[in-house]
C-alpha cells in the first residue's frame, strides 16, 4: 500500500509526532549546551560569562567522574543481569498450569505499580534498616549480625530494589515470549533426546533472544535515568553517585549550572553512545 | 524393526475419554494412516504412541517390549510435525544434527549421516541456511531429515502437508512414498485428506470420536466400506448417498454409488435431471445434478470434456454393480 | 497443543509459584499490614505480622495532614492527560510507521526511544526557566505537556507495533470502501486497535502516575499529585513507619486497583506490545 | 482584598511545622487570608525552594530556610526585609544569636519559627547503673568513658547514637562541630583548605573509634530521625544531637522519658570550643511575591508571641517552638520544662561569627555561609560517610575532603 | 457496466520492474481468472486496477473513462481480499454496511441492500454476529456481501478461497460461479490453482514474471496451449512434456502429451516402462512410470483401479491425435 497519497498523507501526521520530539530534545539540548559554555551560578547571581571549556574539563577531571560511570554501569549492568536471569526463571514457572494463575501473576507485576519513592522508601526504612528493618530482624533470628545494607552494601542494595522494581516488566515480556514458543519444537527436541537443561539451552534461551533484547533496550533507557531510589536511600554516599546524581550534586546542591550542564552533555554523549551500541543489536534483532 | 501394538489404550482428558478402549497393529514396515474428521483423536493417538501423552489405561508395546512407561527419547520412534518444529536458530545442517548431538554420537559419525540425509532429500544445497530462509516445501524436508537420521524404528507424521499448497503437496506426498520404500521402515500418518491417504497408505485406519470405523487397505476401503460414515469419506467426489424410494428398490435403507460410477448417456438411462453446476477440468466434467426425483442432489464425474452446461438436461445410468447397499444402523450389506 | 499435566505436577507448579509471587509481593503487603499499626507495633521486635491491633489512626492523621483528595485529583489528571494527548499525536505517527514505511521509520523510531535518554536532572535548568516564561509553573497544564513529551516515543512505540499487527488489507478494504483517511482511522484503525490503545493508555498511565522528578520539581499547590504527597512524608521527625506506610498505600492503591482491574490489558501493555 | 488572598507556603516535614500547619485555620479565621502547604522532606524542599528562587520562580510566598541560605539570599536581594514588622511582634525580643544568624548587614531576612543548637541527652538510670555522674559541661574523654560503662551490646543498648549518615545538614554538621571541638576548622584566613590538618585527624579518628567501639550498628546511615527513634527506644546510652529532640526524647513515643538527663556538648579537653551548633527553620518571603502585606501577617502571627501561648495552651509547654525567643525562656511555666535550661545556654554558647579556634574568614558554625558549600560539605560527608562505614580509612576521607574542597574553592574563585 | 482497459501499462517497486508494458481488456460481465506462479505478479495487477497501487506509466479505462489517477473509492470497483479483511470489531451487519455508511447513503436503503444481499449470501442467520464468531466460509460470504451491496460494476477477488480447507473451496467455488452467473457483473479473480482457474473462469490470462503469456477460454488453454509454460501450467497432473529424439520424431523440440490422453495397454503400445508409485484413488490410478527410454518421467491417468504395482511393466499408447508440439522457444506449433 503505497500510493503517492498515502505517502504525503503518512509525511503528514507523522509530523506533529515529530516536531514535538525534536522540539524536547533540541530546546533544552541547546540551552544546555549554552549553560555548559557560561559560568553559571545561581546564587552568585547567575550568568558570570563565558567559561570556555573549563566546565568541561572540571567535570571530567574532577575525582568524582569516573566513579559515577563505573557506579551507572555497574547498577545497569547488575539489574539486567538480575531481572534477565530471575525474569526468565519465572516466566519459566509461570508458563507453567497451575491454579491461580491470574492472581500469581498480579502479585508479581505488583512492583510495577510502586512509586520508585515509595519503593526506594519502603525498603530503606521498612526492610534495610539495620535496626528496625524486617533484614535486620531476619538476621537476628538466624542469629547473624545485622547488616547495614545502605552503607556496607550500598550498590547491591540498590541494584536490589531497582530489580525488584523490574522483575515484573522483564517476567511478563519473557512470559508473553515464553507463551508463544511452538510447543511442537519443545516436544521435537524431546523426541530428538534431548533432556530439560538441554532444551532449555538450545530451544528456549534462543527462541527468548528477541525478548530479553527488548528488555535490555528499555530497562536501559529507564535505568540510565534512576535518580529517586538513589536520592532517598543514600544520596550518592557509599559510592552509589551515578552519572546522573553527579550531575544532580552539581546542579542542585552545588548550584553550579555552567558544570551541571557540561555533565549533562557528557551524559547525553554516554546515552547515546550506549543507544547506538543497543540500537545494533536491536535492529538486528527487531522483525 | 518397528512392530507397534496399542492394547486396550484409552485416554482422558479431565473427565473426557477422547479415546475409548482401543486395539491396533500396526506391523514392521507397513505405511499406516490414520483418517477421520478433525478432532476426532488422530493426533491424539499419534502421541500417545510417540510418548508425548500418558496413556490413561492400556499398554502400548514396540516391536513386543512394553513402552507403555518410556520417555520419548527411548522409543526409538522420530516424529514429523505439522508446523514442522524446525529449531529456527539453528542452520539445516544443525537441525538436521540435533537428534545425534543429542546422543553424544561422534562428530565424524555426524556428519557422515547428514550429509547422507541432504542427499537423499535433495538438502545440500541449502544445508547452511536457516529455516527462515527456506520454503514450506524445503521445510517439510529438514523435518523429514532430522527424522531420517536418527534411523528410527517407525517415523510418525502429523499432517506433514497441511501447510503446503496444492501443487507442492503432491510432489512432497511423492517423496514420501518414495522414501518409504526406500526406506522400508514403519510409518503412521495422520491426514484429513483422503487422497494422501488413498495413495499414500498400505493400511488406512479410519477413526471417528476416537472409535476405529474400519482399518484395510485404501482398496478395500473404497470398494467395500463396512458404513455410510467410512463410505462417505473414502472416494472423491464423495459417494453419493441416496435414502428414500430408491433406496428401498435395492432393499437398503441407503443406497451409495460413486460419481465415477455413473455414466452419462445421450438418452433414456435410469435418472434424469438438469445440470446446476458444471465444472470443465479438460481432462474431467464433473456435473451436480438437480431435479432427479431423488431426494439428494447427484455428483456426476464424465471423463474428458462433455459439452453439457448449466441448466442442460442429463441422462444418467448408475452401474448397479458398483452400488453399494447399507442398512438402517449405517452398516454395509453385504 | 499443550501436553496434559498430572495433578500432582500442578501442585508443586502451584505451590512453587504463589510462594515466589507472595515474595514478590510482600514488600507491598508489608506495608499495607504496617500502615494498620500503631507506630510503637511497626517496630516491635520481634515484628508482628497479623496479630496487631488493627487501627485507621495512620490514614485518619494522614488525610487531616494533607489534602489527599487534591493529590490524588491531580494525578488522575496529569496521568490520564498526558497518556490521552500523547495517544491522539501518536495515532497518526504509528500509523504513518505501521501502513506507510519508508527506509528511514526504524530510525525514526530508534531515535525517538534515544531522546528518553536525556538525563532530566541536567536539563531542570532550561526547563524551569521556559515553564517560568510561560507561565506553566505549578499548573496541570503544563505537567501533562511535559509527561506526555516523555512517554510519547513509548506510546508511538508500542501503537506501532500493535498497528502492525493489524492487516494492511483491512485498511486497505476500507479505502475500497469509500472511506477518507479520517474516517479509516476513526472507524476502522482505532476500534480495531482498541485492546492495544488500552494497554498503551494503561501502561503510560502507570507510568506518567510514578514520575517523581518533574512532577515534584514543576509543582507548588495547584498542580501537586500524590508523588508530591508523599514527599511530605518520607522523612519526618519521630517514629513514621505506621505513617508513611499509610501515606504509602495511599499513593500506589489507585493504580494497584487500576491494575488489578484490568490484569489483562496491562499484561499486554506491559510488555511494550514488543513481543507475541 | 485580604479576604479572598492565599498565600502558598514551602515549609519542612518536621513536627512543629506540621503542627502550625494544624492551628493555620485559626490564622485564616482571625485574617481571611487563606494558606496553602507544600510540605516537603528537607532535602526535597532545600532543592525546591532554591531553583525557586534562584530562577525567581515566584511559586512560593513564604519559604521556610535555614540559617545557612537567609544571609546568601539576603545578599544578593532575593527576600524582602522583615525590617517594618508591627511593633507587637516585637523584634527585638527574638534571641540574638538567631537573630543575628539570620541577618544580612544587620537586616533581618527570616524569621526564626523555632532554634535550635546542639546539647548532650542521656540515659540517667544508666549512668547511674554505672555509677557515673554527667558533669554539665563535659569533655569528649568523659563521654568516651560514659559510653565505654553505658554500652550493653546483651540487651541492645550502644553507649552513644550519633549522626553519621551524609548531607551537609546531617552528619556533615555534626562533624563539623565536632571538629570545631577539636580546634579544626574548614578554612584558613586564605581560604585553604585545612583537611589536612591534625585537629581534623584527631577528630575523626575519635568520633570513628567512638562510634566504632560503642555505637549502633550502621551508623553511617544515621540521621537525626534513625537516632531519635533509637534513643526513644531505649538503644542509646547517649546521643548529642539538636536542642529541639528534647521534647520528643521527653514526649509521648518515647519509652525513656522519665529518665533523660541534659548536658551541654562537649568539647576536647583543652579546647575553649565546644561541639555546639546554631540553627533556625526560619520564615522568610522571596522579594517578587504579589503577597508580601499577607506574608508578613502569616510571619508575624506564626513566629509571634501568641503562637507560642497558643501551643502552649494546647498542648502543653514543653511542646511550643523552642529556641527563638527571650521571653519564652523568662516564662515561668516553661523555665519548669525540664530542658529549658540547657536549650538557652546551649544556643547562647554558640557564636557564628566565632566559631573556631583559630580564626576564619567565614561566618557559620556547622556550616560556611557561602553558596559553594552545601554541594561540598554533602560530597565531604560521603566521604566521611564511607569512612565511618569502613570502605575507607579515615587518612583516605581526609585526603578526598581536601581534594575537593580545594577543588571546589579553586573553581569558585576563591583562590 | 464494468469494462476494465490496461493500456501499456507498467509497474515498478523502486528499480525493480514488476510489471513490463502490458495491455489486457476485460469485457463487461466477464469472469476472468488470473492464474500464474508466486511471485509472477497477479496481485500487484489486481491492486494497479484496484487503484492501491499507482501505475508507474501507463492508463486504465473503467467503461471508456480515464482512472488512472482515481482513489480507490471512486473507481466503482469492490475487492475481496484472500484474509476476507472484515472489519472485527463489527457485526456482520455494519460490515456490509460500511461501503454505503461510508457513501453516505439512506439508512432505508442501508437496511434494505444488506440484507437482499444477506438473504443472496445466506447470511441471514448470522447478521448480528462478529466475524471472529463465523468460520471461514462465513466469513468468505460475509466479504462478498460487503462488495456487492455496492454493485461495483466489477468484482476484484484476490485468492479469496485459498484460506479455506478443500472441502470447503469446492463449495465457495461453486457459489462465486453461481453468483457470476445472477449478477452477471465484471468479476476478475486471482488463484494460483488451475482446477479454480478452469472451472470459473470465461477467461484466463495466464501470467509469468508481469507478462501475459495466454488470454483464452480454460478449455482453449487446455486443448491449445501457445507454449510449454502455459502447457505445464494448465491441466492437472501436469501434461508430459517429452523432448529429445521421441520429439524430434514429432518434428517438434517439445512435445507435450496430457497423463488422461495416454492410455494403458495390456501388451505392444509405443511407450514401456516400469512403474515407480502408483496412486490408487479408485476412482482413477495415477503411475509415476520409469525407464520409458523418455529422457522425462511419465505420468499417466487410468480410469478406475488397475491393478499394476511399484515396479511392474507398463505398456502405454499416446493419443497422437491429443499431443502438442513446440518449437525450440517452447511456442505452439499449429
Ligand atoms: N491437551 C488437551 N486437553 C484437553 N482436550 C484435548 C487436548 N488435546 C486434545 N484434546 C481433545 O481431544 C480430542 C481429539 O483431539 P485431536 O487433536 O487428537 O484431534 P485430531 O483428530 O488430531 O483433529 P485435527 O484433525 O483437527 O488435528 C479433541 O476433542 C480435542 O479437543
Ligand atoms: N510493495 C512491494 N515492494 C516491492 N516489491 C513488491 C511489492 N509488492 C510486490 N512486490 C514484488 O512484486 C512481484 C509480484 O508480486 P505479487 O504479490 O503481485 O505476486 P503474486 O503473483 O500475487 O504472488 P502470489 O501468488 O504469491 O500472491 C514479486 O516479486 C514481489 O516480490
Ligand atoms: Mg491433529
Ligand atoms: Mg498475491
Amino acid at each position: 500500500m503505497a500510493t503517492k497519497a498515502s505517502r504525503s498523507a503518512a509525511r503528514l501526521m507523522m509530523a506533529p509526532a515529530v516536531i514535538l520530539l525534536l522540539g524536547w530534545m533540541l530546546v533544552p539540548l541547546i540551552m544546555t549546551l549554552w549553560f555548559s559554555f557560561r559560568v553559571y551560578l545561581p546564587l552568585r547571581g547567575g550568568d558570570q560569562g563565558w567559561a570556555g571549556f573549563d566546565n568541561y574539563i572540571r567535570f571530567v577531571t574532577s575525582s568524582a567522574f569516573w566513579p559515577s560511570v563505573q557506579t551507572t554501569l555497574i547498577i545497569v549492568l547488575g539489574v539486567l543481569a538480575i531481572t534477565v536471569i530471575f525474569g526468565i526463571l519465572l516466566a519459566l514457572l509461570l508458563d507453567q498450569p497451575m491454579w491461580g494463575q491470574g492472581v500469581v501473576r498480579i502479585l508479581v507485576i505488583a512492583p510495577f505499580f510502586v512509586m520508585p519513592t515509595v519503593s526506594a522508601l519502603v525498603w530503606k526504612n521498612m526492610f534495610m534498616d539495620p535496626v528496625n528493618g524486617l533484614f535486620a530482624h531476619l538476621w537476628r533470628f538466624f542469629g547473624a549480625e545485622p547488616v547495614s545494607w545502605l552503607s556496607d552494601a550500598s550498590l547491591p542494595a540498590i541494584v536490589m530494589i531497582v530489580s525488584w522494581q523490574w522483575l515484573p516488566f522483564a517476567t511478563l515480556i519473557l512470559l508473553t515470549a515464553v507463551q508463544s514458543l511452538d510447543s511442537e519444537q519443545l516436544e521435537a527436541a524431546e523426541m530428538d533426546g534431548a533432556p530439560i537443561v538441554k532444551r532449555f539451552w538450545f530451544i528456549v534461551l534462543p527462541h527468548l533472544s528477541r525478548a530479553i533484547t527488548i528488555v535490555i533496550l528499555i530497562q536501559t533507557i529507564f535505568l540510565l535515568a534512576i535518580f529517586a531510589e538513589i536520592f532517598v536511600t543514600t544520596g550518592g554516599a557509599f559510592g552509589t553517585r551515578t552519572l546522573s546524581y553527579l550531575i544532580f550534586q552539581r546542579v542542585l546542591e552545588s548550584q553550579n549550572v555552567g558544570l551541571g550542564s557540561a555533565g549533562g552533555v557528557y551524559a547525553i554523549i554516554l546515552a547515546n553512545i550506549v543507544a547506538i551500541f543497543l540500537m545494533r543489536i536491536v535492529g538486528k534483532n527487531l522483525d | 524393526m518397528g512392530q507397534i501394538q496399542l492394547k486396550q489404550v484409552t485416554k482422558s482428558f479431565g473427565d473426557v475419554q477422547v479415546i475409548p478402549p482401543l486395539d491396533l497393529t500396526i506391523e514392521d514396515g507397513e505405511f499406516t494412516v490414520f483418517v477421520g474428521p478433525s478432532g476426532c483423536g488422530k493426533s491424539t493417538l499419534l502421541r500417545l504412541i510417540a510418548g508425548l501423552e500418558d496413556i490413561t489405561t492400556g499398554h502400548i508395546e514396540i516391536d513386543g517390549k512394553d513402552a507403555t512407561d518410556l520417555v520419548p527419547a527411548k522409543r526409538g520412534l522420530a516424529m514429523v510435525f505439522q508446523s514442522y518444529a524446525l529449531y529456527p536458530h539453528m542452520s539445516v545442517r544443525k537441525n538436521i544434527a540435533f537428534p545425534l548431538r543429542m546422543a553424544k554420537m561422534d562428530p565424524a559419525e555426524i556428519d557422515r549421516r547428514v550429509n547422507a540425509a541432504a542427499e537423499v532429500l535433495n538438502l545440500a544445497d541449502y544445508i547452511d541456511r536457516r529455516p527462515g530462509q527456506l520454503s514450506g516445501g524445503q521445510r517439510q524436508r529438514v523435518a523429514i531429515g532430522r527424522a531420517i537420521v536418527r534411523e528410527p524404528s517407525a517415523f510418525l507424521f502429523d499432517e506433514p502437508l497441511s501447510n503446503l499448497d496444492a501443487a507442492l503437496r503432491v510432489g512432497m506426498r511423492m517423496e514420501i512414498s518414495e522414501l518409504h520404500k526406500k526406506l522400508a521402515t514403519t510409518m503412521i500418518y495422520v491426514t484429513h485428506d483422503q487422497v494422501e491417504a488413498m495413495t499414500m497408505a498400505d493400511k488406512i485406519v479410519v477413526l471417528q470420536a476416537g472409535v476405529i470405523e474400519q482399518v484395510g487397505s485404501p482398496l478395500e476401503l473404497y470398494r467395500a466400506p463396512r458404513n455410510t460414515f467410512v463410505a462417505g469419506f473414502i472416494g472423491s467426489p464423495k459417494m453419493n448417498l441416496i435414502t428414500g424410494d430408491e433406496a428401498a428398490k435395492h432393499n437398503a435403507t441407503t443406497i451409495g454409488i460413486r460419481p465415477e460410477h455413473i455414466d452419462v448417456v445421450e438418452s433414456g438411462g435410469a435418472w434424469t435431471g438438469t445440470v446446476g453446476v458444471a465444472e470443465h477440468l479438460g481432462s474431467d466434467t464433473f456435473f451436480h445434478i438437480h431435479n432427479t426425483g431423488l431426494a439428494e442432489m447427484l455428483t456426476v464425474r464424465a471423463i474428458g470434456d462433455v459439452s453439457l452446461r448449466h441448466g442442460d438436461t442429463i441422462h444418467l445410468n448408475p452401474r448397479t454393480e458398483e452400488m453399494h447397499r447399507f442398512d438402517a444402523d449405517g452398516l454395509r450389506i453385504a | 497443543m499443550a501436553r496434559s499435566v498430572t495433578p500432582r505436577r500442578k501442585m508443586i507448579n502451584t505451590t512453587a509459584a504463589w510462594a515466589v509471587g507472595l515474595l514478590i509481593f510482600f514488600p507491598i503487603l508489608w506495608t499495607i499490614l504496617t500502615s494498620f499499626k500503631t507506630e510503637a507495633q511497626a517496630i516491635a521486635a520481634p515484628p508482628i505480622f497479623l496479630g496487631f491491633d488493627w487501627t485507621l489512626e495512620n490514614y485518619s492523621v494522614v488525610m487531616e495532614r494533607s489534602d489527599y483528595g487534591r493529590f490524588l485529583w491531580n494525578s488522575i489528571i496529569i496521568a490520564g492527560g498526558s497518556t490521552i494527548l500523547g495517544c491522539i499525536i501518536a495515532v497518526p505517527a504509528a500509523w504513518s510507521m505501521a501502513f506507510v514505511p519508508s527506509r528511514r521509520t526504524k530510525d525514526i523510531l530508534l531515535w525517538m526511544l534515544s531522546t528518553k535518554m536525556l538525563p532530566a536532572v541536567g536539563v531542570l535548568y532550561p526547563i524551569y526557566l521556559l515553564f517560568i516564561e510561560m507561565g506553566l509553573l505549578d499548573s496541570r497544564a503544563g505537567l501533562v505537556v511535559v509527561l506526555m513529551l516523555i512517554n510519547l516515543p513509548i506510546i508511538v512505540w508500542m501503537l506501532y507495533t500493535y498497528f502492525k499487527e493489524i492487516p494492511v488489507e483491512i485498511l486497505e478494504a476500507a479505502r475500497m470502501d469509500g472511506a477518507t483517511l479520517k474516517e479509516e482511522l476513526l472507524y476502522v484503525l482505532t476500534p480495531m486497535a482498541i485492546p492495544g490503545i488500552a494497554s498503551t493508555l494503561l501502561l503510560n498511565f502507570i507510568l506518567a502516575w510514578n514520575e517523581a522528578f518533574w512532577t515534584l520539581n514543576l509543582t507548588a499547590v495547584n498542580a501537586a499529585p500524590l508523588t508530591a504527597f508523599i514527599a511530605s512524608y518520607s522523612s519526618p521527625e519521630g517514629l513514621f513507619f505506621a505513617k508513611l506506610s499509610a501515606a504509602s498505600t495511599m499513593a500506589i492503591a489507585p493504580i494497584l486497583i487500576l491494575g488489578w482491574f484490568s490484569q489483562k490489558q496491562l499484561v499486554r501493555g506491559l510488555t511494550f506490545g514488543a513481543v507475541k | 482584598d485580604a479576604h479572598s488572598a492565599t498565600i502558598t507556603i514551602a515549609t519542612v516535614n518536621n513536627g512543629d511545622m506540621i503542627r502550625m500547619q494544624g492551628y493555620t485555620d485559626q490564622f485564616t479565621a482571625e485574617t481571611g487570608i487563606a494558606v496553602e502547604w507544600v510540605t516537603l522532606e528537607e532535602n526535597v524542599l532545600r532543592q525546591r525552594v532554591t531553583t525557586d528562587i534562584t530562577t525567581k520562580g515566584g511559586q512560593f510566598d513564604i519559604m521556610t530556610i535555614g540559617m545557612y541560605e537567609t544571609p546568601i539570599w539576603g545578599a544578593n536581594d532575593w527576600l524582602v526585609p522583615l525590617n517594618d514588622l508591627s511593633a507587637e511582634y516585637d523584634v527585638d525580643d527574638i534571641l540574638p544569636a538567631m537573630r543575628n544568624g539570620l541577618s544580612h548587614d544587620g537586616t533581618l531576612y527570616a524569621a526564626p519559627f523555632y532554634g535550635e543548637s546542639s546539647m548532650v541527652m542521656y540515659r540517667t538510670d544508666l549512668m547511674e547503673a554505672a555509677g557515673l555522674e554527667m558533669p554539665t559541661a563535659p569533655t569528649w574523654q568523659f563521654i568516651r568513658e560514659a559510653a565505654a560503662a553505658m554500652d550493653d551490646p546483651e540487651n541492645e543498648i550502644n553507649g552513644i547514637c550519633l549522626r553519621g549518615k551524609a548531607g551537609w545538614g546531617e552528619g556533615g554538621a555534626f562533624i563539623t562541630v565536632t571538629g570545631n571541638s577539636f580546634g579544626a576548622r574548614w578554612f584558613d584566613e586564605e581560604w585553604n583548605a585545612q583537611f589536612d590538618q591534625p585537629e581534623w585527624a584527631n577528630a575523626l579518628n575519635f568520633y570513628v573509634n567512638l562510634m566504632n567501639d560503642y555505637g549502633p550498628e550502621g551508623y553511617a546511615t544515621n540521621g537525626f530521625n534513625e537516632n531519635l527513634s533509637l534513643f526513644n527506644q531505649g538503644k542509646c546510652g547517649m546521643w548529642i544531637d539538636a536542642t529541639v529532640a528534647a521534647s520528643f526524647v521527653t514526649g509521648a513515643d518515647s519509652t525513656v522519658a522519665d529518665s533523660v538527663g541534659f548536658a551541654l556538648a562537649p568539647n576536647a579537653e583543652g579546647v575553649e570550643k565546644r561541639a555546639n551548633w546554631l540553627w533556625a527553620w526560619a520564615l522568610a518571603i522571596p522579594a517578587g511575591t504579589q503577597q508580601e502585606a499577607e506574608a508578613k501577617q502569616f510571619i508575624e502571627w506564626a513566629t509571634g508571641k501568641a503562637y507560642i501561648e497558643l501551643v502552649a495552651a494546647n498542648e502543653g509547654w514543653a511542646n511550643v517552638p523552642p529556641g527563638a525567643r527571650t521571653s519564652l525562656y523568662e516564662t515561668p511555666e516553661y523555665q519548669a520544662v525540664p530542658f529549658a535550661k540547657m536549650t538557652l545556654d546551649s544556643i547562647n554558647a554558640a557564636d557564628p561569627t566565632n566559631p573556631t579556634v583559630d580564626p576564619v574568614p567565614y561566618v557559620g558554625i556547622q556550616f560556611v555561609a557561602i553558596p559553594e558549600f552545601a554541594g561540598m560539605a554533602t560530597e565531604v560527608s560521603q566521604e566521611f560517610s564511607a569512612a565511618y562505614a569502613g570502605q575507607q580509612t579515615v587518612e583516605e576521607a581526609l585526603a578526598k575532603a581536601q581534594a575537593i574542597t580545594t577543588e571546589v574553592m579553586e573553581a569558585a574563585g576563591y583562590r
